[in-house]
């Protein structure tokens, strides 16, 4: 397994509106400083609380938003530097599945236009007729019949609308797909056959996931691998197994007791998160998670941790797990 | 300044209750006999001798009126000049002041007076200058006494001094070095008239209250007060006649308008022959067409009078056939006509002088460029718009083009007899008072009502043969001569002679509704003998 | 709120110099020749050379417009071609005149306006509703002077109610000066408030609907505050806000109005005056009337905008807002 | 985003339906009336003023020319205007929208003060200005009423544009790589067409008006027939008070058309947003 994506200390400050007296233009760190590798085939589940700055990671790497610093390299260019005809190319490789299936798709175009138009930009297809043809294919591989391609998107349910979006998402023919919380809008009886769907389409057509969900159960349904989120930083990083079994981090170990389906360890005591989660405008110093954590101890609140590597593969930014211990 | 105050006034009134100067606090408006008139428009000017604007003329009556006037038989008579003695075959003439006249800040007014305007209205090029140009000397004999000796004879010098000229007051005016530029006199206005302006707002109204120092024996006026108010568009004015808002007005009615008022006790209509015609105006050194004669003639053929006459003036009116109108009865017995109302000589005429339709418009070209003559007229006036527009028809089916050019009064004004900016006009003389007088103001080299410029050596010859005779009889030859020239070069051409129709508020009585101009019943006759109604 | 005030008084001023800029514009940049807009028939070579010089009309087009900004600061106006003043002096007496029409429809217009929207959104769908939605199609389809027309033509001609124009008798008494101003104002008035009514009452019957969606309002009826105490109290000075904001933008549209209520009334304002350099082709004066009431539109705009704040805390704290 | 079939649900709106015939009605008039009536032209020697009968539907005017003519030819003069008004505002207006909604920046704040400006400077005594100066032309009218009606629509477009811009099926097409143009012009503005067609109903009516207006004030185009043209005719002649035919027929053919289009405006506004709670 190669690293298809190779993402280095990647930042993504929104700057504030400034007003008439004021001297300085204050940011809101949603990105600060991500380092991570996707491979190629693997599912990378990402979780973490709303303002962690997941759903930025994942708009950053489509680039509907523009990074502050750091680089992401696709197969080892910088996308970034890319222009014209190459960046057309690189948003064809990468694609991404959206929340809502309601709010996703243009009321206005029929679904066999919204699938056939980005065939037709990036002349995946000559003419119409062909995308015709190719329209009929994508909705067969996403579990809907061809002449559904005339109607307009009122006429589906949730779950049709989410698999015309995936099959949105896959008429460039994408090695990544980026699925942001794309089941949580869903009931859960149709989320199931969605997350099917993409299992389906993983081993059919060999694709990458990043998959960003606050919802840990659906990361170990799909995930090889679990990168937990806080404050704009990745506070883990793990093999989905040695994830669930060890969690190590303070703050993994309070989602995962707050959603007690999904541990799969004895009933232990629920660790409740005092607090609502710091302003990203100003993070704390030292550790984020300090002004939350359990175990805090003094370094928390003056030196900030880095991501170690702790054993193969599990990376965990906490003193508790500094050098030496 | 008075301009200036109105909306403050306003302001100070709901402060406090403070009591204004003006003249109005004097008289209490329930006990005195007020008389309202309606203005179109508002006065141009307060300086009377810099303007012919109709609203100017109608304030004048009563606060600056002319030496004369004319009466209900079209005679002229004299007022503020007592008489004229006409001596030398019309070489010299005696002018004999009125007695006990004040201007209205009390300097009497003298032969000094007399003098001082003709030269001053001469010097500066004023309105009704001409009437002067024949004068050679004007010499004071006593206080009260002028007399004129002119270069030539002019039987009509008297009249027409008497009907159109109003004097100037010499102690105010002697100062002022630039007279057109003098609007609204900061001292104030002084007239001679039987009342004084007393208040004015612009563009709102003007106040004209009795005068006590004028001479009983010109006739002591029954109403106190003329309050002239100014309204903005045609249908107010008649809106405002009808609710009482006023009395009467200088505006003149077609039929269908004046039928409102017919049948109602409240209001008194009446219908004068006109002592003015229409006529169109050709501008040969703007336009190459109406310099050509057979154009101009053409045009004459497309006239089609008694039409006319029955669509825009509603049939009140009579065609006018030759240039001078049948008011004039012993100028009209050789029935000198323009050319009838006939398209195909119209159509012969042209292609006669190289004009040719060849692209198939319907209008005719000559050397590559369309017969197209611009036609100005003042647009508000719906009788010359309805002229006009019926000549165009005509016109056009003989294959010329009229261009109608609808323009303001003022714009009117001002491109007909300053700029000269026009192809050809359509208008109405107000009043042709004195023909075998006007005729040579008409059509002499550099007169001033020949606008265009028109010179021709045989009318000039002979208008000035007919202005410059001992008397009245004598002039009737020459005046036939002339006229025979101005229905063969067609330099204007009459069209027709309107009757006015004028509507009045029956709560007055003893309106003299003299053909004396467009100033309808408000003449100055008329306001010294009106008396409200018991 | 200081700060607002100083930004929202900049934009004031910007839209003015905009305003002026595109009159300077339009005369200078028509087909044709521009001076011709400035040169009046009546005017003798030495009045176009003194005129030249003023306005610099033999300068480059930057330089001309540098010396129309210096006249305008200057309050100079030019010269009118019919009154042969200047301008400044013959509109100044009348924009009082105008302002005194419109403030007063306009203050009627709200004091009806508002609460016809407030009654019909709390009685939407019923008969009241369904009368006042026609109303406002049929007030936004008036023509004015037809509207004028019948108003005079009832309640002068016929009833003999009220004059036929003008702003008061020109022999009245100063102590009846304001009853017969007053008088005189009836008929204009109501020819505005009636095409402008139908604006104010849309904008506040749909704020209203809005705002009684809003869940505090629910909570306040949920808490037993009555119907009326809800209405008025919480729910109306939150429906002011578009309500007022929108009165503010109707002020250009009321200004288009009055010209023509103004001519037909003989109402001595701007906006009859306009119609009179109509008709002269007074080019001078319209100009100097146009930036006039651009000025008086924009400061009362500013107005309006400065009572929105005041009514809605939100924009005190305008500045803290994320994007 | 309700969607359900437009067409369906606006042929349920009475008043809409109502403002719809009458457009047609008037656009048939326009279209087809000039094959039934001549152009009125020149005079009428037998008839002037005559009262409506048998003979002149409508009525004469004061050179005998029947009133039904100039109506049926001033109504291609007011579709003439309102349409030219309506795609000139339509040029200037929704690009201007579009760009200073999608792109928020500064670009976006700087045509949104333009716009601003634009709405708050008095539009008639500028229109008056312009006319005035460049003299009577009914293009000139239509285009200068167009010139003047843009801001509004701007306005609503930037609205409906900043709100759509965050939709995510517009991000979708971002990340599809759908051009900006195509994602501007097609799928937002096939999203913001509802609201803006109502504002160009309200254009058409405004734009008749207005014209009718200007028309009174005297800066219509005396060459051509139109509905403000026949009033002002009518009351400088002074004839609203015997010829009432001449104000009554002329003011019902604006009003209608108005009415009409504020209905047709109504309708679709009340159908694109059903507030029945």
């Amino acid at each position: 397994m190669s690293a298809l994506l190779e993402i280095r200390g990647l930042k993504k400050y929104f700057g504030l509106k400034r007003h008439l007296f004021q001297r300085r233009t204050r940011f809101v760190h949603a990105l600060d400083g991500i380092d991570l590798d996707l491979m190629e085939g693997e599912t990378l589940g990402v979780v973490g609380e709303s303002g962690s700055g997941k759903s930025t990671l994942g708009r950053t790497i489509v680039r509907l938003e523009e990074p502050s610093a750091g680089s992401i390299r696709y197969l080892g260019r910088d996308v970034s530097a890319l222009r014209g005809a190459d960046a057309q190319a690189f948003r064809a490789r990468i694609q991404m599945v959206f929340q809502d299936p309601y709010a996703s798709l243009n009321p206005r175009l029929s679904v066999g236009h919204a699938l056939a138009e980005p065939m037709l930009v990036h002349r995946k297809v000559a003419g119409r007729r062909a995308a015709r043809q190719a329209v009929g294919a994508l909705l067969g591989q996403v579990g809907l019949r061809p002449e559904m391609a005339s109607s307009y998107p009122f006429a589906f349910s949730g779950g049709q609308r989410q698999r015309i979006g995936i099959a949105r998402a896959l008429a460039l023919e994408p090695k990544i797909l980026i699925c942001d919380e794309a089941v949580s809008a869903l009931d859960v009886s149709v989320q199931s056959q969605i997350l099917n769907l993409f299992n389906q389409l993983k081993k059919a057509l060999g694709l990458t996931y990043l998959f960003i969900t606050h919802d840990l159960s659906v990361v170990r349904y799909v995930s090889d691998r679990v990168m937990v989120m806080y404050l704009g930083q990745v506070v883990e990083l793990a093999p989905r197994d040695a994830f669930f079994a060890r969690r190590l981090h303070p703050y993994t170990r309070a989602l995962i007791s707050a959603a007690p389906l999904v541990s799969t360890a004895p009933r232990e005591a629920r660790i409740i998160l005092q607090g609502e989660i710091p302003n990203a405008i100003d993070p704390p110093s030292g550790c984020r998670f300090h002004t939350r954590c359990p175990n805090v101890m003094d370094a928390c609140r003056r030196v900030e941790p880095q991501l170690r590597e702790i054993e193969a593969g599990h990376h965990v930014r906490c003193h508790l797990y500094a050098a030496g211990q | 300044m008075a301009t200036r105050r109105s909306f403050l006034k306003l302001g100070l009134a709901v402060t406090a209750a403070a009591a204004s100067g003006s003249a109005m606090a004097q008289s209490k408006a329930g006990k005195s006999v007020i008389f309202r008139v309606g203005l179109l428009g508002d006065v141009q000017t307060l300086n009377f001798w810099a303007s012919n604007d109709i609203n100017v003329a109608v304030l004048q009556e009563a606060v600056m009126p002319r030496y004369g006037y004319m009466d209900a038989d079209g005679n002229v008579k004299s007022r503020l000049i007592r008489q004229i003695d006409v001596k030398e075959g019309a070489r010299t003439f005696i002018v004999h002041v009125t007695p006990g006249l004040k201007w209205h800040d009390g300097v009497p007014f003298s032969a000094d007076d007399v003098i001082f305007t003709g030269e001053y209205l001469v010097k500066h090029k004023l309105f009704q200058n001409t009437r002067f140009s024949n004068v050679a000397s004007a010499r004071k004999i006593d206080n009260l006494t002028v007399e004129y000796q002119l270069k030539a004879p002019q039987v009509g010098f008297a009249d027409v001094m008497l009907f159109w000229v109003a004097p100037m007051p010499k102690h105010r005016w002697e100062t002022v070095a630039d007279p057109m530029t003098v609007s609204d006199d900061p001292r104030g206005v002084v007239g001679l008239g039987p009342y004084k302006l007393s208040e004015w707002k612009k563009g709102q109204h003007y106040i004209a209250n009795r005068n006590p120092d004028w001479p009983a024996a010109l006739g002591t006026p029954a109403i106190d007060r003329v309050v002239y108010r100014v309204y903005k568009d045609e249908n107010s004015i008649v809106l405002a006649l009808r609710t009482g808002e006023i009395d009467a007005t200088s505006r003149q009615f077609l039929p269908s308008m004046a039928g409102q008022f017919r049948k109602k006790p409240e209001f008194r209509i009446f219908e004068i022959p006109s002592p003015g015609y229409s006529y169109i105006g050709f501008n040969g050194k703007k336009s190459e067409f109406a310099a050509d004669l057979a154009v101009r003639k053409a045009i004459a053929h497309c006239v089609d009078r008694p039409k006319i006459v029955k669509l825009a003036l509603e049939g009140n009116g009579v065609p006018m056939h030759g240039s001078v109108s049948p008011v004039h009865k012993d100028f009209v017995k050789s029935k000198i006509e323009y050319p009838p109302y006939d398209l195909d000589a119209a159509k012969k005429l042209l292609r006669d002088a190289g004009y040719a339709d060849t692209d198939g418009d319907g209008i005719v070209e000559k050397n590559g460029r369309k017969l197209s003559i611009k036609m100005m007229y003042e647009g508000s006036r719906n009788d010359y718009d309805k002229s006009v527009r019926i000549i165009k028809e005509d016109a056009r089916k003989a294959g010329i083009d009229l261009v109608l050019e609808p323009v303001d009064r003022q714009v009117y004004i001002d491109r007909q007899s300053k700029t000269k900016e026009y192809e050809m006009l359509f208008v109405q003389w107000g009043a042709i008072v004195i023909i075998y007088d006007t005729f040579y103001n008409i059509y002499g080299k550099d007169s001033f009502l020949n606008y265009s410029g028109f010179h021709d050596p045989d009318l000039e010859k002979w208008a000035k043969n007919a202005k410059e005779s001992g008397s009245v009889a004598e002039s009737v030859k020459p005046m036939d001569e002339a006229q025979k020239v101005v229905v063969n070069q067609i330099p204007t051409l009459a069209v027709w002679v309107p009757n006015l129709i004028f509507v009045n508020s029956a709560r007055f009585d003893g309106y003299l509704p003299y053909p004396s101009s467009n100033n309808g019943t408000i003449t100055l006759s008329s306001l010294l003998n009106i008396k409200p109604r018991k | 709120m200081f700060q607002y005030i100083v930004m929202r008084v900049m934009k004031g001023g910007l839209t003015f110099l905009a305003a002026v800029s595109i009159t300077f514009l339009i005369v200078r940049l028509m087909p044709g020749d521009p001076t011709t807009a400035f040169i009046s028939d009546s005017m003798t070579p030495q009045d176009v050379q003194a005129l030249n010089t003023s306005l610099g009309l033999d300068k480059p087009l930057p330089e001309q417009y540098a010396l129309f900004l210096r006249n305008l600061a200057h309050f100079e106006l030019g010269q009118s071609f019919f009154y042969k003043q200047p301008v400044g002096d013959i509109i100044a007496p009348r924009l009082g005149w105008t302002l005194l029409l419109i403030g007063t429809s306009l203050l009627i217009t709200l004091l009806i306006g508002i609460p016809l929207g407030v009654h019909s959104a709390r009685h939407k769908g019923k008969g009241v509703d369904q009368a006042v939605s026609t109303m406002i199609v049929l007030g936004i389809s008036i023509f004015i002077p037809l509207l004028a027309f019948v108003l005079v033509y009832v309640f002068s001609l016929e009833l003999g109610l009220t004059p036929v124009g003008g702003a008061f008798a020109p022999d009245v008494e100063d102590s009846e000066l304001i009853s017969d101003v007053a008088r005189h104002m009836i008929l204009p008035t109501v020819t505005l408030v009636v095409v402008n009514l139908a604006q104010i009452v849309l904008y506040t019957r749909s704020s209203m609907l809005d705002v009684l969606k809003e869940d505090y309002i629910r909570t306040a009826r949920a808490k037993g505050v009555d119907d009326r105490g809800v209405i008025w109290g919480h729910a109306l000075r939150n429906a002011m806000i578009p309500t007022v904001t929108v009165t503010g933008l109707m002020l250009g549209k009321m200004v288009a109005g009055a010209v023509l209520t103004e001519t037909v009334f003989s109402w001595p304002g701007v906006g009859s005056m306009i119609y009179e350099a109509v008709q002269k082709q007074d080019f001078p004066l319209l100009q100097g009337a146009f930036i006039v009431l651009a000025f008086s539109v924009i400061l009362m705009t500013l107005v309006t905008d400065l009572v929105v704040a005041w009514l809605d805390p939100r924009i005190k704290l305008h500045a803290e807002s994320t994007r | 985003m309700r969607e359900k079939n437009f067409v369906e649900s606006f042929t349920k709106h009475r008043l809409g339906m109502i403002g719809l015939a009458g457009i047609v009605i008037v656009i048939a008039l326009g279209a087809f009336g000039p094959l039934i009536v001549t152009y009125p032209v020149g005079y009428n020697e037998a008839t002037p003023l005559a009262a409506p009968d048998r003979e002149h539907w409508l009525g004469t005017d004061g050179l005998g020319l029947g009133l039904i003519a100039e109506i049926v030819w001033g109504a291609r003069t007011s579709l003439f205007i309102s349409f030219t008004a309506v795609a000139v505002a339509t040029c200037i207006g929704v690009p201007l929208g579009l760009v200073s909604g999608y792109f928020k920046g500064r670009i976006g704040g700087l045509i949104d003060s333009v716009i601003e400006i634009a709405m708050t400077i008095p539009a008639l005594p500028l229109m008056i200005l312009i006319s005035a100066i460049s003299g009577p032309s009914m293009g000139t009218v239509a285009v200068v009423i167009g010139l003047f009606s843009w801001p509004t629509l701007s306005r609503i477009v930037r609205n409906s544009t900043l709100k759509l811009a965050s939709m995510p099926f517009i991000e979708a097409a971002i990340v599809l790589g759908i051009p900006t143009r195509t994602i501007m012009f097609k799928h937002i503005l096939l999203n913001a067409a509802g609201p803006a067609l109502v504002d160009l109903t309200i254009i058409m009516a405004t734009a008749v008006l207005t014209e009718a207006g200007l028309s009174y004030l005297g800066l219509g185009d005396p060459n051509a027939w139109s509905w403000g043209g026949i009033l002002q005719n009518a009351f400088r002649a002074g004839q609203h008070f015997h010829a009432w035919w001449l104000i009554v027929f002329p003011s019902l053919a604006i009003m209608f058309f108005v009415v009409s289009f504020n209905l047709l405006g109504l309708g679709i506004n009340e159908t694109l947003n059903p507030k029945r709670d």
